[in-house]
């Protein structure tokens, strides 16, 4: 077991990896065998995933040097910098890990029964378990490079998915232009390395937030990198891609993808807060975050109100609550020099943003499920054709309600305790952000109101009259999700304290992420 | 958490159950002739036939369409700003380094 | 900012950077839009592989090498691992278009576009 | 395409196969290594490609056996990186045995084959990854521009 | 007005460029601590004399094995869009 927990940070990432390699040979000899090892290995990861956590949570920073003769050896002996890649596991990374490793595995079960109507399974859940890697690989390294390539094995196999019901015109359109997005964000990214890399010659993240002196070239590297990820989690005015990705990807994979886009979220926070710190001119990156956050809540869903593709609809609230994590997140970056403040407001403003990370994976991860759902029974994913579903599908209708209850902020849903801290905190800082914030809870809940109405309610439609419910499998997803939501409703105090408050130290405390990789030197 | 020291999730179950409650109470209260399958679940329009259930259903472009009247002025060039061609989102996202860019090297100026 | 003139490899960096970026947005074409990407990425490539140059520097390989110092070997990884990512992006991209080709026709970045709004 | 390409090819096909296996095995000691040959083999399987067509070269070489010889790659490629988890993830485990595990004089030596540990191992591993990575993209986006349809 | 934002928005990330040209460290005198470590020590603790490879491998392995991944992602990406469709397309 000690061994097991020494080495769970590589592990939770070399056996999916392992899998997925061993998938298409497994699935030449048979089918079943191949679903069995893919929920097999999501189970055993989500297993190490919380036993990382439990240790990290006790014993602090998680440090894992890979080739190196001991895994706590991070810089050579007899030297000042470290040369190998290192992964560093915190409370903020590990929270990511705990929420991509869940709605992967839900989001897998639930493709299993979509599978069998397809072709090309054994590619499918490769790319599955790939996505799952380039997630996991992206939160816990503490290497800018290594950052790089797990974002592009993320972009490749995201794009692969999206595009995967080929026979629709919008699915390839769909994965090019996420590919696209893809490629040229990670390339800025991949220059401002190379700009770090020209002035300090480091590439571990620690070592250049301990080197960083916000040079010239830092600001047009923290430029860079700082919209290069605000562009691939879909902030506001760079958001257009999402609709058209989200709509289009198949069962199961949309949340995945949409978790995918929260890692690089991650990467915007690490960037910012841990690379850069308190070196940076706090307040105005602050600012711009909080600016891109209250036009992404807008934008988001104003134009999610007059969406009438249910999937669409669903990609636009995506948008608009990340808008929600940026804003909480962002009065924490802009109060970051300011201690008083921070004590005051700004941590509780950033426990309120990263709080509504995790709570807003598992409602949108359960909309886009009931979302594909509905696709998958009717064959369109247009609402003007849907109606009286409410009949036919009595399980995907009650989850669609309690997703829908939680994402509107309705008590005693969990995304009310995430608005509410975001909203009492914001107040402080700026009331005007705080009622743009509540404005926007209430046009979510009228969006989804008229989303119900349309596809749930109103007279058994007859051409929808032999409609079934969805196969079990696509019911015990959406169900996993929703038991933890009303967990997470009814214990909201007790997630804060122990899985969010430390993820929101994680980010304030610098000092604490570079000591553990330079030891104080 | 000062924040959630006012606010129990336990009171809103207990809030709910108490709902329930009143409801079923409304609910057995109610006409005991009412009987499934018989001409008292049909549609009484005025003795007329009552249109199709295609015809009856509100469908998702009505809903709101006030609303988006009201807020035509935003809503015009929003939506046209979304042209869904990958160049335009190239060009947003140049727009915004470059604009991020200038703010910070502005804010080193002063 | 002494040896100014010495830096010419970067600012053919910046040019290649700027001509990609200038075909990215103004080419409607798809296929012209990966060339735009491939360029991007020939300038972001060339940039790490120019930041490991020592003056009068040797390659960084011990067999039979000649007196001398030795060029950085870390960017040259690094430009291995990004011309590979390159080349899997590349494939990835021109297979999406040629079946946007086979079902709409077209590949041009307005008329082959299904969504918008 | 002609005849004169075809032979050429398959005077050519040869040298072009064993240069890329070539710079695979060396990788530790010269310029090169698993992606630079493997993507100089592939090259090789490109060149056949084209000169003979993708519809007879895909009669001999399928598509799954590109897949079955990547998916093994990419399993020896992670194996040894496993292999040395006793110690760390990626323990160069191989320095000091007998096999490829003899240290070179330190400064400018002739080279030594049985040197760097699990470093040829891993570039052989790479190689055949790439090999049947790049000739399966070749060879899918040939037949496809070909409107053959491949095999699952 | 979308052809003068892109022509503004690109003129200054091209000043930006060559801002980064003219600021960044003189061509061929690169600062160089973690890399003098790996021309150093390549031999004796890989036993490779090829110091790239040696960094390919072992000191940056695992992106090494990220790289692969990628390849592989991709190759299992266009083989599955050239899949045989059992359904019908729309046109």
């Amino acid at each position: 077991m000690h061994t097991l927990v020494a080495h769970s940070a590589i592990l939770i990432i070399a056996i999916p990896l392992l899998a997925a390699f061993l998938t298409p040979l497994i699935s030449r000899v048979s089918k079943k065998a191949r679903d069995i090892l893919v929920i097999a290995t999501l189970v055993f990861v989500e297993f190490l995933v919380i036993i990382l956590a439990k240790d990290i949570y006790l014993n602090g920073i998680h440090i894992y040097t890979l080739g190196a003769s001991s895994p706590s050896l991070t810089i050579p002996e007899h030297y000042m910098v470290p040369v190998r890649i290192i992964l560093e596991v915190d409370a903020m990374s590990i929270f990511m890990g705990i929420i991509s490793a869940t709605v992967s595995l839900a989001a897998t079960i639930y493709s299993i029964s979509f599978m069998k109507e397809e072709t090309g399974g054994d590619r499918f859940y490769t790319l599955l378990l790939l996505l799952v890697v380039g997630m996991l690989g992206l939160e816990f390294t503490g290497d800018m490079f290594n950052m790089f390539v797990f974002l592009e094995i993320l972009s490749i196999s995201g794009a692969a998915l999206a595009a995967f019901r080929t026979r629709f015109a919008d699915a390839l359109e769909g994965g090019f232009k996420y590919i696209v997005i893809s490629a040229v964000g990670a390339l800025v990214i991949l220059f401002a390395i190379g700009i770090f890399y020209s002035q300090y010659n480091l590439l571990n993240i620690a070592a250049l937030a301990q080197a960083m002196q916000y040079t010239m070239l830092d600001k047009i590297a923290l430029a860079l990198l700082a919209m290069a990820f605000t562009m691939k989690l879909a902030g506001v005015p760079m958001h257009m891609w999402a609709p058209d990705t989200y709509s289009v990807a198949p069962a199961g994979t949309t949340p995945m993808i949409y978790i995918a886009s929260q890692a690089c979220l991650y990467g915007l926070f690490r960037t910012c807060f841990t690379l850069y710190g308190v070196t940076l001119n706090t307040a105005t990156i602050g600012w711009i975050v909080i600016i891109i956050g209250v036009l992404s809540m807008f934008v988001g869903v104003t134009m999610a109100v007059h969406q009438s593709d249910v999937k669409r609809l669903m990609a636009y609230h995506a948008i608009s609550q990340s808008g929600y994590m940026l804003l909480g997140v962002g009065v924490g970056l802009a109060v970051l020099g300011n201690p008083e403040a921070l004590a005051s407001y700004g941590r509780e403003a950033m426990s309120g943003g990263i709080f509504h990370i995790i709570n807003n994976a598992l409602y949108k991860g359960l909309l886009f499920l009931t979302a594909e759902a509905l696709f998958f029974r009717l064959g369109t994913r247009d609402l003007n054709k849907m109606g009286g579903m409410c009949r036919n599908m009595k399980y995907t209708s009650i989850f669609f309600i309690i997703g829908a209850l939680a994402i509107s902020g309705i008590p005693p849903f969990n995304g009310f305790t995430s608005k509410l801290m975001i909203y009492e905190s914001v107040y402080r800082f700026n009331p005007i952000l705080s009622v743009i914030a509540m404005l926007v809870s209430i046009i979510t809940l009228a969006s989804f109101t008229k989303a119900f109405q349309a596809a749930f309610t109103g007279p058994a439609l007859p051409q929808y009259k032999d409609v079934k419910e969805v196969p079990k499998p696509m019911l015990i997803g959406m169900g996993i999700l929703t038991i933890i939501i009303i967990f997470f409703s009814l214990f909201p105090g007790l997630i804060v304290n122990s899985i969010v408050n430390p993820a929101t130290d994680a980010l304030i405390n610098q000092a604490t992420y570079i000591n553990a990789v330079m030891g104080g030197l | 958490m000062a924040s959630l020291a006012f606010w129990n999730p336990i009171a809103c179950i207990i809030a709910f159950v108490v709902l329930v409650a009143i409801i079923y109470l409304f609910r057995s209260r109610g006409q005991k002739k009412y009987k499934k399958g018989t001409a008292q679940t049909q549609i009484f329009l005025s003795g007329e036939k009552p249109p199709d259930a295609e015809q009856r259903h509100i469908r998702a472009h009505n809903i709101y369409w006030g609303f988006f009247q009201a807020l035509k002025q935003y809503y015009d060039p929003t939506i046209k700003a979304h042209t869904g061609i990958i160049n335009d989102y190239i060009i947003w996202f140049i727009t915004l380094v470059a604009v991020t860019a200038v703010i910070l090297f502005i804010v080193w100026l002063t | 900012m002494t040896g100014t003139i010495f830096n010419i490899p970067f600012l053919a960096v910046a040019a290649l950077v700027g001509i990609a970026l200038y075909i990215i947005i103004s080419q409607r074409n798809l296929i012209k839009l990966v060339m735009g990407i491939t360029i991007l990425e020939s300038g972001v490539n060339l940039f790490l592989i120019t930041l490991g140059y020592r003056a009068a520097g040797i390659a960084p390989i011990y067999t039979n090498a000649p007196e001398g110092v030795m060029v950085l070997p870390v960017p040259q990884a690094l430009t291995l691992t990004s011309i590979v990512i390159g080349v899997a992006t590349t494939a990835l991209m021109l297979s999406m278009i040629m079946l946007t080709y086979r079902h709409t026709g077209d590949i041009d970045s307005e008329k082959s576009r299904r969504m918008k709004g | 395409m002609s005849k004169i390409v075809r032979t050429i090819s398959n005077l050519l096909i040869l040298f072009i196969l064993t240069f890329g296996l070539y710079v695979i095995m060396h990788g530790h000691l010269t310029p090169g290594g698993g992606f630079q040959g493997g993507a100089v083999f592939a090259s090789g399987i490109a060149l056949l490609i084209v000169a003979f067509g993708s519809y007879n070269i895909q009669k001999k070489l399928k598509e799954h056996h590109f897949s079955i010889l990547e998916s093994s790659g990419a399993m020896i490629f992670i194996g040894l990186a496993f292999g040395g988890i006793a110690t760390v993830f990626f323990y160069n485990f191989l320095v000091g045995s007998p096999l490829f595990g003899h240290i070179p004089p330190p400064g400018s030596n002739p080279g030594d084959i049985w040197t760097a540990g699990i470093i040829p191992l891993m570039n052989i591993a790479v190689g055949l990854k790439v090999i049947a990575g790049l000739s399966v993209i070749v060879l899918v986006m040939a037949l496809a521009s070909s409107k053959i349809e491949i095999e699952e | 007005m979308r052809k003068t934002t892109a022509v503004i928005s690109l003129g200054i990330i091209i000043a930006i460029l060559i801002a980064t040209a003219l600021l960044i460290h003189p061509f061929g005198h690169p600062p160089s601590q973690m890399d003098d470590y790996i021309i150093e020590n390549t031999q004796s603790e890989t036993g490779a004399n090829n110091a790239v490879t040696s960094v390919v491998f072992d000191y940056r392995g695992f992106d090494t094995l990220g790289e692969a991944t990628i390849l592989f992602t991709a190759v299992t990406g266009v083989v599955m869009l050239f899949r045989r469709k059992r359904q019908p397309t729309d046109v």
